[in-house]
């Protein structure tokens, strides 16, 4: 029956959807060693309890609708966990990791028919879901181990585990610990404080005792995979090499923040920051190489990955700049995955042969 | 002609304010306000706030009913879109000038409602002939919704909000025209995604309506992080 | 990345032009080294009366009749056709259905012919030796005449692309010796063995569409063949405006289109032909095959085939008989069993897949391949669902956009489909080949174009009964007026007493009668 | 009670102005006949059968584009017609009364036929070709095989046979892996939700 109906090609190059995800996986190896070492236990017990949540819930519902549970082996479910993981502050405790990793399993993912079908990034939906539930916990960055920021020294050991996993699992309360007594600001929620109080960009990130190397390296306050710059542009640069993203999305978007941080910090530099600092902060680089390439909820043509890419950038500067929130590179990137269809739709490349784009 | 149409509120909100007469018809009671205010930054800034920030879908949660009903395609969401922009704007315009020059001067405010209403149901009843004669197939693919424009709560919540705020009578344009882009801009958007979850393997259970309101939730949340945008 | 970098490259000049898009197959190339061998004559030859793209041919021999080699046994009806040709000489055995290498299965009216071992030859033929002060429109008869189509699997009528058209004068003629297939090597061999015969039929074809420049294109896997056709170039004084280019391996190179803007920079525009951009592209066999029609005055009988795949003990290249059956000649190669065996015709990236290998060699027949079940391992793992990689828009050579166009296919929406550009796809296979997620999506493109098509036949069939069944209605009112007429004037003019009106009233029971057939009919139709 | 007077006269006055205002809409956007009829037509395979229990498809049409008439009473057409139709009045599709049988072609047995001209009449597409006393003829690209000559015919002698299938027609069905079947039924099934 089927051998005999199916129509050319009779050859396959041996891609696999498994393979694709096991990349990723491996691009991202860099940023979560990088998170280990900077939040210690904290940073593994997240990344296992997100990713084991995410495997089961995920063999749960494909149980409940009746699919292989050998799907799971397409190794998508953890990447959203180590994602999921990954955009997370270091504190989070651990009732808010398993729902995350839920919600971003059953509500960004299973609900829309599974792999290939949602359409905002799961990850980034149960980020963002967290962030509005919990606003509190979500903005709390501790301090990460090996940093040397002015006087402030670390107030707990996240090198051992006994008092990572009762922060983990018990909460600040039980090492008698307030949550603002281990926490810090980032540099970016920091700077969005200081500028309501009127104090010039510079100035605050003086008070702050910003560097860039630090920045660039990832010994700064931040979600546990979002510090290091560097990590995550090694990891990055496997994805390009290994053609697994294509560097329209990344490129644009970086781009784009920086030229908008540039024109601006040429205009004004004392209300806005420079476009290195918005390079280096907050989760652009992983959002850029990672959840904005993320191929199910991304645009398929080229030309819409560069509109995808720019309109990622703009939103994401402005939510900085202007926002409410500190960090926008999240938003930018839900926001942008509700306009993946018409991108699709209306940025079709021009076929051979014709004249003009969409014409038929 | 075109130019004078541009040139109007522009000189409306500058010179204008000036001269009494103007500065009644734009509802300034304070003549004062006219000097400091800034015409373009603040017409961009009310666009802003209406479209992105104050959405009037999914932050307001005005509208839902033709949100859902309408945006099961593109071409469907688009010609709703126009229809909806048509009678916002200008049923806020006009239910202003029915507000200051009819209801207040006799003191009749409260049938408010009344009047709002009877405005937005004529201004339906002309778009439907309309669109009727233009386009019989989005007639036909609208349905019951664009008669049902008169009873979307965005449209009388535009209307409303204006009196509310005692927004000037340009302002009060800008508002409601600015709240239809937003509707528009969040059906379209919504329209795409329905069409892509159509042909998805949705579990029976979340098929149609359940899943759409779950996206409009997703949406929802990823439009919570314009809030702060612009502070109005 | 590279994508970039090439067209950075392309406009700065360092490179030539190259399509978008293609992929990299394993090449397979079994038979690179193997000299075409002549196959022997098969005891009986089946000629399916359809061997190009176009109208089908009918019969002109009957069964019992006794045919010599070359003798024409079926007349091409309509212009896009050309005739069928007896391989060999023998005797007419039966007419009817045989399998023919298609998807479906589906066979087709078929001549029979037991050879009678002689192999004699029709000479009426005769050659044309001095075709550079021949006519071109005598030359493109004997094309037609000799039925010639293009041999490279397209199968396209031959002498229509052979015109001289003052709007649109040919310029450029490509040989196109890219052969970009997996396995396939008869081009290769050709040029490799009959390099002057090839060059001389490029030669005719370019006095036939009198062009001045040519480009002889071969990929850069087969240099020996390049080097073979630009030492017979060399050779040859009267060719000054032919090149040989030598362009980088990559499939779908060797598809029309393709190979024409990687030459020249042009498009071919939707819905036209080469032509119209003033290019000719012709097939390596093709031109060989119109050398023996013009200088030997052979019509087209036998060609080059490909016999190869995993499977095959001993592939080789086979100069074979029109008509041979397929079993035979893998039985030749050493191939008796074909349990756990596939069979493709054509090449692995475009070929049809058959159930068995009972049909005759074609026109069209490329290659023959043998394939083991590993070998074809894509049909076999599960289609999984579309993760939007992309990667088969990168390799899609005219720039769709395949996963949405599945998508639609896949949910009936043919029409937005038709808007997406379905029907500009040229169903090379690049995408199906680089998808992780298995999608045969080249599948689903024919199926949704099978549909579209049937849907405009469908209704450009109602369309054309909605106007006869309007001319009806509007022809029975209008007699019916007719009628009334006439019997207000009879009734006006002739008082009821001469025979006259009596004839009058027996007409008018008659007529009355069929407009009662008329009534009844719609009332029963009402019911 | 003046408040109450000037409520009443502003509220006649302003309903007055938007009647006038519309009634002069009505003449303005004023449209001839029904587009729609025209435009159902054109989706009708124009068999002209009768089975849908209209004299023809134009009936039919003007039925439907009245809401006199269901979506689904288009044999011929099958799914794709029922579809379309729904798809165009914007109404919830419905599931059809008759499966379409294949499609049928008229053909009379010549040796039989004693030229009476009924079946040339019943023809709504004008397939059939003769003359009185004359053997007639189904013209088989012009029938739409609609069975409304079998009927007429006095001696029986006009057969339904199946349309050929011609090899130039076949196409590619629905690749035949599970997610092929799955995204075909799931359009179907959402077809039939709405």
């Amino acid at each position: 029956m089927s051998l005999i109906m199916l129509s050319s090609p009779h050859a396959h190059g041996g891609d696999s959807i498994r393979m694709i995800m096991l990349t990723v996986i491996l691009a991202l190896v860099p940023a979560a060693g990088m998170s280990v070492y900077l939040f210690g236990w904290m940073a593994v017990l997240l990344i296992v309890t997100c990713m084991l949540t995410a495997l089961m819930t995920e063999a749960i519902c494909l149980k409940w609708m009746g699919r292989p549970v050998s799907t799971l082996l397409d190794n998508s479910a953890a990447l959203t966990g180590l994602f999921l993981a990954l955009t997370l502050p270091a504190a989070t405790p651990w009732w808010m990791a398993v729902l995350g990793s839920v919600f971003a399993i059953v509500l960004g993912k299973q609900l829309y028919g599974g792999l290939g079908y949602n359409i905002f990034n799961p990850a980034l939906s149960a980020r963002v879901i967290l962030l509005i539930s919990f606003p509190l916990n979500m903005t709390t960055w501790i301090m990460p181990m090996s940093a040397s920021m002015g006087s402030i020294e670390p107030v707990i050991n996240l090198y051992d585990f006994t008092t990572c996993a009762t922060l983990f699992f018990a909460g600040p309360g039980a090492l008698q610990l307030g949550l603002d007594a281990i926490s810090m600001a980032s540099p970016l929620g920091y700077i969005k404080t200081e500028a309501t109080l009127g104090v010039p960009v510079a100035e605050a990130l003086d008070a702050y005792g910003y560097s860039y190397l630090d920045a660039f390296l990832g010994f700064e306050a931040g979600s546990t995979g979002e510090t290091s710059a560097l990590a995550l542009l090694i990891g990055g640069i496997f994805l390009l090499a290994r053609h697994s993203i294509t560097w329209h999305i990344p490129f644009s978007y970086i781009v784009t923040v920086l030229l908008l941080a540039g024109l601006f910090n040429a205009l004004n530099p004392d209300q806005f920051a420079t476009p290195m600092f918005h390079l280096f902060a907050g989760g652009l680089i992983l959002c850029a190489f990672f959840m904005a390439t993320d191929p199910v909820s991304s645009p398929v043509t080229p030309l819409g990955q560069v509109v995808f890419g720019v309109g990622c950038g703009v939103i994401t500067w402005s939510i900085r700049t202007w926002g409410g929130y500190p960090e926008g590179a999240m938003f930018a990137v839900l926001l942008m995955n509700c306009a993946v269809p018409l991108i699709d739709h209306y940025f079709r490349p021009r076929v051979y042969g014709h004249k003009r784009r969409n014409e038929s | 002609m075109h130019a004078v149409c541009a040139a109007l509120p522009l000189w409306c909100c500058g010179y204008g304010f000036k001269h009494e007469k103007v500065r009644v018809f734009c509802g300034v009671r304070d003549w004062r306000v006219a000097l400091y205010s800034r015409p373009m930054t603040e017409i961009a800034l009310i666009l802003l706030s209406s479209v992105l920030v104050n959405n009037f879908v999914l932050t307001k949660f005005l509208g839902i009913c033709p949100f859902l009903g309408t945006s099961s395609k593109v071409e469907t969401a688009v010609g709703m879109s126009f229809a909806v922009m048509f009678v916002m704007t200008v049923a806020s315009t006009v239910s202003w000038l029915v507000q200051q020059y009819v209801l207040i001067p006799l003191e009749l405010e409260y049938l408010q409602t009344i009047f709002f209403i009877l405005i937005i149901a004529a201004l339906v009843q002309l778009i439907e002939m309309m669109i009727h004669k233009t386009s019989p197939v989005l007639y036909q693919g609208l349905g019951i919704f664009l008669p049902l424009i008169t009873t979307n709560c965005a449209v009388l919540g535009v209307a409303l909000l204006n009196v509310q705020q005692e927004q000037t009578f340009l302002t009060s344009a800008l508002y409601g025209f600015g709240a239809a882009v937003g509707f528009a801009l969040v059906l379209i958007l919504f329209a795409g995604l329905r069409e892509r979850i159509e042909v998805s393997p949705v579990p029976e259970l979340f098929k149609g309506s359940p899943l759409a309101l779950i996206t409009a939730g997703m949406m929802s949340l990823a439009f919570m992080g314009f809030s702060g945008l612009v502070k109005f | 990345m590279p994508a970039m970098v090439r067209k950075l490259a392309q406009r700065l000049g360092m490179l030539q032009h190259s399509f978008v898009g293609g992929v990299h197959p394993n090449m397979h190339k079994l038979t690179a080294d193997v000299a075409i061998e002549e196959c022997d004559i098969a005891p009986v030859h089946v000629l399916p009366m359809k061997q190009h793209i176009g109208e089908i041919c009918s019969p002109l021999v009957a069964v019992g009749d006794l045919v010599l080699r070359g003798q024409k046994i079926a007349r091409s009806e309509g212009y896009l056709s050309v005739p069928v040709h007896a391989p060999t000489s023998g005797r007419v055995v039966k007419i009817e259905e045989h399998t023919i290498p298609h998807p479906s299965g589906m066979g087709l009216p078929s001549i029979f012919i037991e050879s009678d071992g002689d192999d004699k030859s029709d000479e009426s033929i005769a050659p044309i030796s001095d075709w550079i002060n021949t006519d071109p429109t005598q030359l493109r008869e004997r094309a037609r005449k000799c039925g010639l189509a293009g041999l490279g699997g397209a199968v396209f009528p031959t002498f229509i692309k052979l015109v001289q058209d003052k709007r649109f004068p040919i310029e450029t003629v490509i040989l196109n010796g890219i052969e970009c297939e997996p396995y396939l090597t008869n081009d290769h061999r050709l040029m490799l063995e009959h390099a002057e015969e090839i060059l001389e039929g490029m030669a005719i074809i370019m006095h036939m569409v009198g062009a001045d420049s040519g480009i002889i294109a071969v990929e850069d896997n087969k240099q020996n063949a390049a080097d073979s056709m630009q030492q017979a170039l060399d050779a040859r004084s009267d060719m000054d405006g032919v090149v040989v280019h030598v362009l980088p391996t990559r499939y779908p190179q060797g598809s029309e289109k393709q190979l024409i803007y990687t030459l020249t920079g042009r498009e071919v525009p939707a819905g036209k032909l080469p032509m119209h951009i003033g290019v000719l592209s012709q097939n390596i066999g093709t031109t060989k095959a119109l050398f023996d029609a013009v200088m030997l005055g052979k019509p087209l009988t036998e060609r080059t085939v490909t016999v190869s795949g995993d499977a095959l003990a001993k592939p080789s290249n086979l100069l074979v008989r029109l008509g041979t059956p397929v079993r035979s000649l893998f039985a030749r190669q050493g191939l008796d069993d074909f349990s756990g065996i596939q069979i493709v015709h054509g090449g692995p990236m475009m070929g049809e897949r058959l159930k068995n290998p009972d049909f005759p060699v074609v026109k069209s027949s490329t290659g023959l391949l043998a394939m083991s079940l590993q070998a074809m391992k894509a049909a076999h793992t599960v289609e999984q669902p579309c993760i939007r990689c992309g990667h088969c828009s990168e390799a899609c050579p005219i720039s769709l956009v395949p996963n949405l166009l599945a998508d639609q296919c896949r949910s009936d929406q043919f029409e937005k489909a038709a808007q997406y550009d379905l029907f500009d796809c040229i169903e090379c296979g690049a995408c199906s080949y680089v998808c992780p997620s298995n999608i045969p999506l080249v599948h689903y493109f024919r199926y949704g174009k099978g549909q579209l098509a049937l849907q405009r036949r469908e209704d450009s069939f109602a369309e054309a009964s909605r106007k006869r069944s309007e001319t009806r209605d509007a022809r029975i009112e209008r007699e019916k007026a007719e009628k009334a007429a006439r019997r207000s004037q009879v009734r006006k003019t002739h008082a009821p007493k001469t025979d006259e009106a009596k004839a009058e009233t027996d007409a008018e029971t008659k007529t009355g009668g069929e407009a009662g057939v008329a009534d009844s009919k719609a009332t029963e139709s009402k019911d | 009670m003046i408040s109450l007077l000037y409520a009443l006269a502003s509220l006649g006055v302003f309903a007055l102005v938007a009647g006038i205002v519309l009634a002069i809409a009505q003449k303005l956007f004023h449209i001839e006949g029904d587009p729609m009829v025209e435009k159902l037509d054109a989706l009708l395979p124009q068999t002209q059968c009768g089975q849908c229990g209209y004299p023809g498809c134009k009936p039919y049409a003007t039925a439907v584009a009245s809401g006199e008439a269901d979506v689904n009473h288009c044999v011929p057409g099958g799914e794709r017609t029922m579809l379309q139709i729904a798809d165009l009045m914007g109404v919830e599709p419905k599931d059809l009364e008759a499966e379409p049988a294949a499609p049928m072609l008229a053909f009379v047995r010549e040796d039989e036929c004693i030229g009476c001209t009924l079946c040339i009449k019943a023809c709504p597409v004008d397939a059939i070709v003769g003359a009185p006393k004359q053997y007639h003829t189904v013209i088989a690209d012009h029938c739409t095989g609609c069975n409304l000559c079998v009927e007429p015919c006095p001696v029986d002698c006009i057969d339904m046979l199946m349309k050929p299938e011609l090899i130039e027609h076949w196409s590619w069905p629905l690749p035949d892996t599970k997610r092929a079947q799955l995204g075909h039924e799931r359009r179907e099934q959402h077809a039939g939700h709405g």
